[in-house]
């Protein structure tokens, strides 16, 4: 299969200098050519590196690096590899970049913990009973097809992740090859309410956000630091924000229930009452039109009745910093107002949305900090966006018993699907199930077949990010090191090969997915702007940067979002039995749960707990003292889904009414790094969506907690003072007008 | 010219001061109070030494000799090895920093000191010994001991006047 | 160990470092982190961990505090009581303060932590023996020791895991001390290099891991003597001295309107990090 | 009540003491076994903790000393009384002490020994211990002479080789009286050996005495030095709550207080096992008591003197420490310490318990433990609580590792100490002949004089 083709590769032409990036990390090294079981000379040569016959590329002592693109999460950083002795040791930024610009954020970095990782799947696995039986690629081909066999296209579904690029195009060709259009593209934690309220607001989806250029950003919920769309990107233009223009530092405000770490670095944090951040963004267009700046009719009418007394009243926040924050934003501009998901997560979650990019319409700020992004001239290798709503109609399909055959990819829902949906015992009603994993998680173990993948690290591919930095770039994706495992394939190969069961003569130029990769960019090299330069030349420079940035023209932007239809619900009721609000968090590096078996992300506290290693209840301290609940009390929290236990702990950025459980932890599978560590709280929301999109409301679960009478030790990075300094001159702080930052270096 | 002894065995010093004295006043020939007298006691009696006469002790020194010794082998070793060794450099502080090194410096004097003034006391006493041909183990229980040497006609002079101090027992080394 | 050798350079031997000794020529690396820009986001702590070996150590040994973060962020609240933290935390990444007068090296019994020529606090785990005194006299508290034998231990890096090791650092058994080397396995190279072409590492060519990762570039690192170097015009401008226990600025009355300050620097150990203070808007 | 009965015979007191070396009372045995026991509980821990590492004691950054370096100090500090019975009451010519110094040199000795093996089993690679000893290699490498870990290696070293060498020469008559009244065998060879050909001349004498004097006036300072060392290990550092100039003053008082203490316990116990009733007189242990108290009044206003420097000075540090030891999760251990430091020792101002042989024996555990306490209390509350309040931790406590290789030194020490007082005369024959001698000397003059004045 690939091994041996790439073998063949590999005596057909010797190397040359030109050549060795090509073949790099694809026969790489002489390492790993040997499977299991090997009796012959051959055996053990995966942990021998020879330098006697050493590879070009390989110089003893000496590190090279390779450019590639981050898996982690869909922001599309573009890397570095530090390789050594064909074996990838670090992941940094590429500094060409225009979104990471070289920089890297934990999750990132981890990524060659997912690459390592001991419990990655190494053979396909076909359920006997219980068990998975270990058998061959070839017959798990086989059984696909047969499985497909009389099947029509409405009987086959495919669950993927957020895809991009030319795995896109092959996947959309394959479903296509099999009459389906079934592709259900699922994140659990995707921005999908921002882009409805976007496209409604801007006319894009994902406009750029120019932090940077922003004088005042307001943020409502949107943890641009941590988790929210491009975070290290956000990251350097915050960066950059706070020196500020000439001098003028740049004023963070955020407005949420639940401190993000984006809120932990706010100049002002203001704590809102779960769900009134709209009621507050028209609270604040009110009191701007009251102090004279102009609203448009429609605005005007729909900021009716939004006095200070009433937001105040309904948020929770003063009206002496409703009155400060509208000055500041008066008087400085342009600011950027943010949307995310905490504001977002409600049944009127659009409507929220809506309310605050009414905001920025009315700052003036779009076209200002707000830009078109630059669009992709390649509409079919653009993203495909993942989201609940599709998670949903799936459950309900399955629910049908709709699917004879269900692929999975890159997406883990019966651990992120939401407890209310009882999704693990709708997906046992479907035929036969084909995951592809790298681990065994929650779902491949539900799985009829688990085909391994290739990491991100020794795999090729594209990658179009969704939030384009400056202009509109391909990302590439290139294998850092020889094969870790010999029975992993490549997803793309996969659907090459699954592809040509179907329709192979349209594909048989291509022996691989690295070959249809080259093709079918070396097709379109005239549209990349190479159009003058000879294949090879092109295709080595595209693998040694890494990316490529494309000349596409910039989206239209609207600037009239219209007030028509926005319609804010009151303040909610509470709710006398679940009488808090859950608030599950996303934390920057455990996100949905997929990478929490990276050792480092376990180990690696989080930053506002400092806690490690385990699921956490955040709790007021003062409604903490009300409820006779300390530091390590074992919580049962219900909601009418279900319920979990997991420890207390006191936090003051919350609000009283509410508690928060972070996402990622609890899982039953996905090796021994995450199984058995924390819980989950996506077990216990209610099925409740956002009406205007059907995407989940993640914020709309309520909860009672009681205290089961355990009491266990927090295991956090924090010591016994809590994180408070005791006077000690340690982290100190000025305010602006003590310091003159324009004079600094 | 071979010489013998002789030891007796007496009560208590008072005996034992009693018959040095006469010893000390009687010239015997071939006995020289000074070389051939040996007094045995169970314990350390000042008063011993008195009536045998001031004989002069050497082991302070050795003592001194062995604590600065100690001292300055102590000092310079430990500022050799430093400044030989300036790698090993410490923030904030000189390669050869003088309260540490005073510190032990002042430690190898106490070193020197003891272990040269035991030595001091081996050589000076005379230890390890070959035990003496005359020997009782009464006197490591309660009785004083004086150990003569002489020559052989000395000896019955000697007896005598051990006898006459009622010497409790009085050995005498056997004629070749 | 010649007493000659002694007699004849006694008053170099008796130069206190750093006060009056020579000063660090061409290097002395020096760090200024500006916990304004710091997010508290942990990404320079992963790239720490990622260069430097550092062992996951696993739930209940954290438990136990035997956590080896070389790089650890601390997040702190106000000192007076609050009901909500309005002005968000406050994030500090803190490690090894490379401190020019260290605590630390002066207790070592077997001098296996010592002050390079290059202005560095420097770890030798070959010669260490494990007393911790080092650790006990830190006022940081950042060094860690290997409670364990992780290079043995299954659960820290099994088949596979370990090939992400990084050659150029040495895998720490159990029993010895280790802490934050400034990377200096990256420092040696590019001196090395430099040296070669005969000149000295210019301003950017080397990066620590924590500085290469940090999102917000938080955190700045060079040549503390080269006038080039950013670090140095840092100190410069911020008018943070060296070798003080009390910064001239900090004796004006009313203080200063300037960010820089080094933690704990009354204890006098010269640190040789400093921090830029946070800055929060007045306006709100 | 007399110190000792002048009318006993030389003879018999040679008997009485070398009954001891043959047949001691069933408890010894009992003793002996015991401490077995708990040495090998102690060697145990030692080897799994060699093996696995120093985690299993449950230290962790900032509580790098557990109750290694805390017991450390115990035991040095127990050595000093040895020290100050033999040499400073030698040199004050208190002959009380001469029926007792023996076995507290012993103590000396030994609980130095077992000092130093606490130094380790505390450091973290045992098997390279040797790199703190200065000796020339070819590598050219040299401990650091900076660190007052060295230092206390070369005064435990000094002290150590000191207090044998003053043991010994000490013990060379009585070895010669065991080697004249012993049965051939092993013990007959190897107090023969020992003894030197030691005869009792006058200038063997001579020259002991002196010896003797001599090293008695180097191990005063000694001892001074070596606990003020130990004290500088904390009070060299930079820490609150150590970095205290009262410190070696303080330890010094420390350890002749624990010493005394233990004194007073190990004469209770010989003088039952070995029925030394004749010679370990109550009105000695009177003595001893006495001094007891004394050292604890001292001891007792040292720590006042530190605790106020601190609660008057500016240091908020080690004051927040000060605060800490006494209201944190420490409190119990530190007022405990209080109490049997400064509180119980009061009951040895009472005659009538200064004879009372149960009362003594408890009170001097008490007083023991609160010793051990008050190192404990040096050491751990400090690094819970440093300067850097990020990494307090006042929640570690020590594993059943750590409380176990504690037990088992006091297992070691006193298997030690017992074997040792059956192997040698634990009360030195010559001296308690001279005390008797003088005494009764004394007695005759005092005689003679009140018949004169009839």
């Amino acid at each position: 299969m690939i091994d041996s083709s790439s073998i063949k590769q590999l005596a057909g032409h010797p190397f040359d200098r030109r050549d060795f990036l090509k073949v790099l990390g694809w026969s790489g090294a002489a390492v790993a050519l040997s499977g299991c079981g090997n009796t012959s000379i051959e055996n053990g040569k995966e942990t021998v590196v020879s330098y006697v016959e050493a590879a070009d590329y390989v110089i003893p002592g000496v590190a090279v690096y390779y450019n590639s693109t981050c898996a982690q999460c869909d922001a599309g950083c573009n890397i570095n590899g530090r390789v050594r002795e064909g074996r990838v040791l670090k992941l940094e930024g590429n500094a060409a970049s225009a979104i990471n610009r070289g920089k890297m954020c934990g999750l990132g970095q981890a990524g060659v913990q997912h690459h390592y990782n001991p419990d990655r799947v190494r053979e396909p696995l076909l359920r006997k009973g219980d068990k998975g039986e270990t058998i061959s690629w070839d017959k798990a081909y086989a059984l696909i097809a047969e499985k497909l066999n009389g099947v029509s296209g409405e009987q086959v579904a495919f669950l993927s992740g957020a895809v991009s690029g030319h795995l896109k195009v092959l996947l959309g060709n394959y479903l296509e090859s099999l009459g389906s259009k079934n592709l259900y593209v699922y994140e659990a934690v995707a921005p999908a309410v921002q882009r409805a309220a976007n496209k409604k607001a801007y006319g894009t989806e994902m406009p750029r956000f120019n932090i940077n250029k922003a004088k005042v950003v307001l943020s409502f919920g949107a943890d641009f630091l941590g988790s929210w769309v491009s975070p290290v990107h956000f990251s350097q233009q915050y960066a950059q924000f706070r020196k500020g223009v000439d001098g003028q530092r740049g004023v963070l405000v955020q407005v949420e229930s639940k401190m993000t770490l984006t809120g932990a670095n706010a100049d002002r944090w203001l704590v809102v009452r779960p769900g009134t951040e709209g009621i507050l963004a028209l609270g604040i267009i009110n009191a701007l039109g009251a102090s004279g700046v102009t609203l448009s009719g429609d605005v005007a009418a729909a900021v009716q009745g939004y006095d200070k007394a009433r937001v105040s009243n309904d948020t929770g926040v003063s009206v002496e910093h409703l009155d400060k924050l509208v000055a500041l934003l008066k008087e400085r501009t342009p600011s950027l107002v943010l949307a995310g998901s905490a504001a977002e997560g409600y049944a009127h979650g659009s409507q929220n949305a809506a309310a605050i990019n009414l905001l920025n319409q009315v700052l003036g700020n779009v076209g200002k900090t707000i830009e078109a992004s630059a669009s992709v001239p390649f509409p079919q290798m653009i993203p495909a966006k993942g989201n609940t709503a599709a998670l949903k109609t799936l459950n309900d399909d399955l629910a049908a018993g709709k699917y004879k055959v269900l692929f999975t990819y890159a997406t883990n829902p019966v651990f992120t699907a939401p407890g209310s949906m009882k999704f693990k015992a709708n997906l046992a009603k479907a035929g036969f199930k084909v995951a592809f994993a790298h681990y065994l998680d929650e779902t491949a173990l539900e799985a009829d077949l688990v085909l391994p993948l290739d990491s991100a690290l020794e795999d090729w591919g594209t990658q179009v990010p969704e939030y384009m930095a400056e202009g509109a770039q391909i990302n590439i994706q290139q294998p850092l090191m020889e094969k870790l495992h010999a029975n992993t394939q490549g997803m793309g190969d996969i659907l090459l090969t699954l592809v040509k069961q179907r329709e192979a003569d349209k594909y048989k130029d291509f022996a691989d997915y690295y070959g249809y990769l080259r093709g079918s960019l070396l097709t379109i090299k005239g549209a990349l702007g190479s159009g003058g330069t000879d294949d090879d030349t092109f295709w080595d420079e595209t693998l040694t940067s890494g990316i490529i940035k494309l000349a596409g023209s910039a989206e239209q932007l609207s600037g009239n979002a219209s007030a028509a239809g926005l319609q804010l619900p009151a303040a909610a009721a509470a709710d006398a039995q679940y009488s808090f609000h859950l608030i599950p968090s996303v934390t920057a590096y455990l996100r949905d749960g997929r990478h929490t078996n990276q050792p480092w992300l376990q180990e690696s506290p989080d930053p506002l707990t400092t806690i490690v290693w385990d699921s956490w209840v955040e709790i007021h301290p003062k409604k903490a003292a009300e409820l006779g609940i300390v530091e390590g009390d074992v919580l049962e929290v219900s909601s009418r889904t279900g319920s979990i236990r997991a420890q207390a702990y006191l936090f003051p950025g919350i609000h009283p009414d509410a508690i928060s459980i972070p996402l990622g932890r609890g899982h039953e599978a996905l090796g021994r790094y995450a199984k058995g560590y924390g819980v989950n709280p996506f077990q216990i929301l209610d099925a409740v969506f956002d009406q205007e999109t059907g995407e989940l409301a993640l914020h709309e679960t309520r909860v009672k907690i009681s205290k089961v009478g355990q009491r266990i030790i927090v295991v956090k990075d924090e010591g016994a003072a809590g994180g408070k300094p005791e006077q000690r001159r340690i982290a100190l702080s000025k305010s602006t007008d003590q310091v003159k930052l324009s004079e600094e270096v | 010219m071979s010489k013998r002894h002789l030891l007796a065995m007496f009560s208590s010093f008072d005996e034992a001061e009693l018959v040095v004295q006469e010893l000390r006043n009687t010239s015997i020939k071939g006995f020289d109070v000074n070389d051939d007298l040996v007094v045995k006691s169970p314990i350390e009696h000042p008063e011993v030494e008195e009536f045998l006469g001031e004989k002069p002790v050497y082991v302070q020194w050795f003592t001194l000799f062995g604590a600065l010794m100690g001292g300055l082998l102590g000092f310079f070793l430990i500022s050799g090895a430093q400044a030989n060794f300036f790698e090993q450099l410490k923030g904030g502080k000189p390669i050869v920093p003088f309260p540490p090194n005073f510190v032990l410096t002042y430690e190898m004097f106490i070193l020197g000191g003891v272990y040269i003034s035991v030595l001091g006391f081996l050589i000076c006493a005379g230890l390890p010994a070959k035990r003496s041909p005359l020997y009782s183990s009464s006197v490591s229980e309660d009785k004083i001991a004086i150990l003569v040497k002489s020559e052989a006609g000395a000896t019955s002079t000697l007896r005598a006047i051990f006898t006459k101090h009622q010497a409790l027992e009085i050995q005498e080394e056997a004629g070749k | 160990m010649s007493v000659s050798n002694l007699l004849e350079n006694w008053s170099q031997f008796r130069h206190f470092h750093p006060v009056d000794d020579k000063p660090h020529d061409p290097y002395k690396w020096a760090m200024s982190i500006d916990i304004d820009a710091c997010s508290g986001c942990n990404a320079c702590s992963v790239a720490c961990y990622a260069e430097n070996n550092i062992p996951v150590v696993g739930k209940e040994r954290f438990q136990h505090g035997q956590q080896m973060h070389w790089m650890r962020i601390e997040r702190y609240w106000p000192d007076h009581d609050f009901d909500f933290p309005e002005q968000g935390a406050e994030f500090l990444p803190m490690m090894c303060q490379q401190c020019e007068a260290a605590p630390c090296e002066t207790v070592c019994p077997v001098g296996a932590t010592n002050h390079t020529a290059d202005g560095l606090n420097s770890q030798i785990y070959n010669r260490c023996i494990g007393s911790r005194y080092c650790s006990a006299n830190c006022p940081f508290k950042v060094r860690y020791f290997n409670w364990y034998d992780y290079p043995t231990d299954e659960t820290v890096w099994p088949a596979e895991m370990n090939r992400q090791l990084n050659p150029d650092v040495s895998v720490r058994g159990k029993g010895v001390m280790e802490k934050c080397t400034f990377c200096v396995q990256r420092l040696r190279a590019a001196e090395v290099t430099a040296k070669g072409e005969g000149r000295i590492v210019r301003e950017g060519e080397v990066q620590t891991a924590c500085q290469q990762a940090c999102p917000t570039s938080a955190i700045s690192f060079g040549n503390l003597v080269d006038p080039e170097s950013r670090v140095h015009k840092q100190w410069q401008a911020q008018q943070v001295e060296m070798n003080v226990d009390e910064q001239e600025k900090d004796k004006e009355p009313g203080g200063s309107h300037l960010r820089g300050y080094r933690i704990l620097e009354e204890l006098r150990p010269y640190p040789s990090v400093m921090y830029l203070e946070r800055v929060r808007e007045s306006a709100i | 009540m007399k110190d000792i009965r002048e009318d006993i015979a030389w003879a018999k007191i040679n008997r009485d003491v070398l009954v001891s070396l043959e047949n001691p009372r069933k408890l010894y045995w009992v003793i002996v076994f015991g401490a077995l026991s708990l040495f090998s509980v102690g060697l145990g821990c030692e080897i799994y903790q060699y093996q696995v590492g120093m985690g299993v004691a449950n230290l962790n950054n900032p509580n790098v000393w557990g109750l290694y370096i805390a017991t450390f100090i115990f035991w040095i500090g127990m050595s000093h009384s040895g020290t100050l019975l033999s040499a400073i009451l030698h040199l004050m010519h208190a002959d009380w002490r001469k029926p007792i110094y023996r076995f507290a040199e012993a103590m000396t000795t030994f609980s130095l020994m077992t000092a130093g093996l606490f130094v380790m089993v505390h450091i973290g690679r045992l098997w390279q211990f040797y790199y703190a000893l200065p000796y020339p290699n070819d590598r050219g490498t040299w401990p650091n002479f900076q660190s007052p870990l060295l230092w206390d290696a070369m005064a435990i070293f000094t002290y150590l080789s000191s207090s044998v060498l003053f043991l010994y020469v000490g013990m060379i008559p009585d070895l010669a009286i065991c080697r004249d009244n012993l049965h051939k065998g092993w013990r007959k060879k190897l107090y023969t050996l020992l003894a030197l050909g030691w005869e009792g001349t006058d200038r063997q004498w001579r020259n002991f005495r002196v010896t003797y004097l001599t090293i008695a006036c180097f191990l005063i300072p000694l001892a001074v030095s070596v606990h003020s060392i130990v004290a500088s290990d904390f009070a060299m550092s930079q820490q609150p709550g150590w970095h205290v100039t009262s410190f070696p003053p303080y330890f010094v008082a420390g350890a002749l207080y624990s010493g005394c203490a233990a004194i007073i316990t190990l004469f209770i116990i010989l003088r039952y096992v070995f029925r030394f009733e004749d010679y370990m007189t109550k009105s000695i242990l009177k003595k001893t008591v006495r001094l007891t108290f004394a050292i604890a009044m001292v001891w007792t206003y040292l720590n006042a003197v530190e605790f106020a420097a601190v609660w008057y000075g500016h240091d908020m540090d080690a004051k927040a420490v000060l605060i800490q030891k006494a209201t944190g999760p420490f409190a119990p251990f530190w007022w405990g310490m209080v109490f049997c430091g400064s509180v119980v020792p009061l009951m040895l101002a009472f005659k009538r318990f200064q004879t009372n042989i149960p009362v003594l024996f408890a009170v001097s555990l008490l007083l023991n433990l609160g010793m051990w306490l008050e190192r404990w209390m040096i050491v751990a509350p400090t690094f819970s609580h440093g300067y850097y309040p990020w990494v307090w931790d006042n929640d570690q406590w020590p594993s059943l590792i750590q409380w176990g290789m504690v037990m088992g030194s006091f297992g070691w020490f006193t298997l030690l100490f017992m074997v040792f007082c059956k192997v040698f005369p634990s009360v030195s024959m010559y001296e308690v002949k001279e005390m008797v001698y003088h005494r009764s000397l004394h007695l005759k003059k005092n005689e003679t004089a009140g018949q004169g004045a009839h």
